[in-house]
């Protein structure tokens, strides 16, 4: 958290990276999770599995999610229960700081 | 009975040399790329203007002589899924799930090697039947859901089966075949010329750019094919013919010209790389993604734009 | 007066199916998409394409009469500017800025709209006037200017006033209309002729796929329609009726043909949802993005599509 | 920051977030800001407000721009004071290690 | 690191931002170091540099390295031995939390 | 000797009057912009195409003809390489590798700067030979290695050129106008017939859009022309003329006809900025890359297609 006048507070960011075809399910999953919003972005990638069948849409999306340290585990709970055994899906979370905490941490 | 001038042609057609020319710019490691984007806009519009063609055609046609081919297109898919699951299981010994997954994609359809078909057919014999397209679209669904329902019997969750089918049937290649298909029944002949130039008069062409870039795709799938055993090989080229040769019979018996049948066997014998590899993989996790995207674009797809499709026209033209 | 003929010709052609399509394939949750750069590259296409054809239908008109209709477009792009303001305030009850905003939407224009237009009554009534294009341009700016004035006298900021004029002017859709006119203009119709298979062709076929873009975009603006209220949803049938027919009494007034009077009539009633919201977004921060997008290009845009231009061109008929 | 023999330093990054209307804008005033540099992302997204006005080149852009602490937060008090209101735009800040740390600590 | 049931285990993730032509060359490394992955993203941008020789690809691609701390700061030193003198090229480091932490710590 | 239809049949035409557009929009900071796949697409597109033209001329010479043009056509490229350098280094006063990084530039070829001289040659003229195509592929490479290898004799590292060299060999340049070349040469004038409407009837079209993307860029380019001083801004006009002019005396040596030989001149005149920059930057990095792009696509492009390609017209004009 930085010095200057302007009140940073700390909230999550987690960042999910998965196959495209997750894609729409995921963010199904985040409107229910009472998420404030999501950026996603497409990307390419290899990893453990590096299976791409959807030559249509290209290969996987970085989504980004800020939000309260516990809807951020709840999030990756549902996504460790639901993905991570079949699909090419990796997640990692942060702090960083934010304006307007509060936008980011309804329950 | 495959003359070699039949093979020449299709050896030697564009469509084909730029397949190759994406296999040997992905093999030289070459930094030719067809933008992702690209990509979308050539398989929407070709998709679309395959279903636009066949909407034309089905408009001219009396519907009463739809519904045999139609219900004898749905039964031979069916046929295919199961013949290929059982070659999976005990031919080549691949565990429930996989053969299921698989199989789905060798019932289904690639419309691609139906495009490649009907145009080296229309080249040798003239225009085949304009409601092939109908059968298509008619062939695509029914495997997807007999290999979901073969796979998921063995493993958890009828639920995800039903969103599989549900993502099948508003998937993208449903919308725009079928739904291409209805705007040209609707609209007919005589509306439709205004949209002659793109859809069907350029239709070659983006053909030719869509195969540089599945040569490509194509070249890449190819590199897991190590890991797949000799059975498997040998399955991604004797099924499809067996497919093939069997379509081309059920053609002709459906008293389709001989360019038709060829089309229809090309039709059977292909296996599905868009509309199947998503179902499965949404309906069928644990099944290996790898086994059926080698095998049906990295193995059958180049088999039967190679050689398949001669084969067949060949033995439409013996059976004729 | 108006025909079933005339409806079915426009509710059967290939460009509404496609919209159609589009809106199908969203209510359905379909994963079909356009990727955004084909998106993009098919309005560079068209706008361009419709400067081409209007600046060599100029290149081939005598400047001379050219005047009379440019002054009088502009004067009825103020004018319709004005009357839905009026509307807003006084029926709708929308606040200043909102009724600002939208109001610069409903004077400006829709290119698609122009097109749709222009092909269905050269279809009923040969071509029409080719300074339409011309007209086209003229009519774009003049309304937004008028709405971003009227709002940002209640708002604080000339100075982002003059960057959104700035940006108006020299925004893609100016320049690709714009400077296509001038391009057509000074190669001539000779010169012209060799791009002609690209832009004049095969423009039809885009113009299909755009729509099946566009009315996938629209569904996804019509879910925002439960929050504007029924007197909202009135104006955006109501008003673009008004401002159509007043167009095609105009454009006899001007002497046009039926043709170009209905053509005319399509440009006054549509409402821009390309150039008209970005500048406003820019200059007028403060008004409702849901409103302006909501009833331009969910509303309004599809009834002009399906039921408007057959209306403008009885009414063009019964005029002439 | 890490016990290997390179020189990492801490500096911020801060990430933006906005509709892609802001996009130039946004830029012009990182170009007077004395930034040594950006980078720009396309990307999508929900948040409260969801406008997309657009629909030529698509939804949101994310900005990152590595600097210190001091440009980090004039920035951020800028786009607050500019854009926070009316627009779509979102954004947050944290440290990480660079390498050549002078190279972003412009005053 | 949360409080929740969910086993975070911290790694670094290594974000490299360079010119579009060295994407290849960056890769094959990566490729090279016993990286269990990674993740490029097309990006645009602006530096002390500012070269885009590649109009064909456009411009920068940002990768992203989930790895140990030994394996991200080899990375590095690869990176600046090769191509900080010339190319346009930047990279910063910070700790996440991941789950199933092991998959990003091959030695 | 330059007349003046002439120019005014090259200043008027649509692909000139598009790159002015994107100049324009560009200086007025307008948010127009070609999206980055839409710009690949249409290098595919343009490149391809070419390659399939040359191939199908190709395919219809008789091979003894081609040796002695081919063989020109590189001791061409060497000579043009050298000579700029040797200008670059005494004239100019660059750094040597500065010098070979510029010159390998201006030895090799721009082939949008071919297609502008072909299209207004045929126009004038008739018909060029259709062999150009296959000397411009030859004419390609070259220079690159030439640049190569002058800069890295005075830098470390033989390695990184030989890994330069493999790129530029398999690079996506060569693999379209190459393999293009091949395709329409294996395949022949009759089986790429049904090519022709995408391939050979749209060129022009594409060609415009192509430059209006290319005019954006080039003036993006010219922002860094007060760097680099009078003398290298002297260097990308002159010495184009001096190759132009060059190259126009020899191919009517080579017993060209006028536009051929008009076609040839152009080629020996302009500077790569595809190939080129990509493989000296690999190759070369300490070379300054604003020096190389500013040139040959900020100057000598927008040069050669203004008054470059009518003037070596002319010169062949006088020379026949
Ligand atoms: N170590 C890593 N660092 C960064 N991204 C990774 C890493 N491992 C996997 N990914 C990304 O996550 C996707 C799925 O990974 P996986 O489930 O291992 O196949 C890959 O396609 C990459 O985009
Ligand atoms: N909680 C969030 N997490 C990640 N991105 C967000 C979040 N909220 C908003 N965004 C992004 O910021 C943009 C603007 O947000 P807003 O101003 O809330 O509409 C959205 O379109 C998202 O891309
Ligand atoms: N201060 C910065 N913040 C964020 N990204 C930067 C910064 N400086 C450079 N970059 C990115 O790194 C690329 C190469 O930077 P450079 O080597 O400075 O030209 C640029 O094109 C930007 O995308
Ligand atoms: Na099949
Ligand atoms: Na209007
Ligand atoms: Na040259």
């Amino acid at each position: 958290m930085s010095d200057s006048g302007l009140a940073w507070q700390q909230v999550r960011l987690l960042t999910i990276v998965a196959e495209r075809l997750l894609r729409d399910r995921i963010l199904r999953h985040l409107d229910q999770m009472s998420v404030s919003g999501y950026t996603v972005i497409d990307s390419e990638g290899r990893g453990s599995r590096g299976v791409m069948v959807d030559e249509w849409q290209g290969d996987n999306v970085e989504i980004q999610i800020l939000a309260s340290i516990e809807v951020v585990d709840r999030i990756a709970e549902k996504m460790r229960e639901r993905y991570f055994e079949h699909y090419s899906i990796i997640l990692f979370a942060q702090n960083v700081d934010v304006l307007r905490g509060d936008k980011y941490k309804r329950p | 009975m495959l003359s070699l001038d039949l093979l020449a042609a299709n050896l030697l057609s564009p469509v084909v040399l730029a397949f190759v020319l994406g296999v040997v710019a992905t093999s030289l490691k070459s930094d030719l790329e067809v933008p992702p984007a690209m990509h979308s806009a050539m398989s929407l519009f070709l998709l679309l203007a395959i279903g636009f063609k066949g909407g034309v055609a089905v408009s001219q046609a009396s519907l009463s002589t739809l519904w045999l081919p139609l219900l004898t297109t749905v039964a031979a898919g069916i046929a295919t899924t199961l013949f290929a699951y059982l070659v999976l299981r005990r031919f080549v010994g691949l565990s429930k799930i996989d053969a299921a997954a698989v199989s789905a994609h060798y019932g289904s359809v690639s419309a691609v090697t139906f495009i490649a078909a009907r145009d080296l057919s229309a080249r040798v014999f003239g225009e085949p039947e304009g409601i092939l397209v109908a059968l298509l679209v008619a062939l695509e669904i029914p495997a997807i859901l007999i290999g979901l329902w073969l796979g998921q019997r063995s493993s958890r969750g009828g639920e995800r089966m039903w969103l599989s089918i549900r993502e099948v049937l508003t998937g993208r290649t449903m919308m725009l075949l079928g739904g291409g298909l209805l705007i040209g029944a609707l609209a007919g002949a005589e509306r439709m010329q205004r949209v002659t130039p793109l859809f069907f008069t350029l239709f070659d062409g983006v053909l030719v750019l869509f195969l540089l870039d599945l040569g490509m795709a194509a070249a890449k799938r190819l590199k897991d094919v190590r890991i797949v055993g000799w059975r498997f090989v040998a399955f991604t080229v004797a099924v499809p013919i067996t497919h093939g040769v069997f379509g081309v019979w059920l053609g002709t018996a459906l008293g389709f010209s001989p360019g038709g049948a060829a089309v229809f066997g090309a039709m059977l014998s292909s296996a599905s790389y868009i509309a199947a590899p998503a179902a499965v993989r949404m309906g069928l996790p644990e099944a290996n993604p790898s086994l059926y995207l080698t095998a049906a674009l990295g193995l059958t797809f180049p088999f039967n734009l190679a050689l398949g499709i001669p084969i067949y026209l060949a033995v439409a033209r013996a059976l004729s």
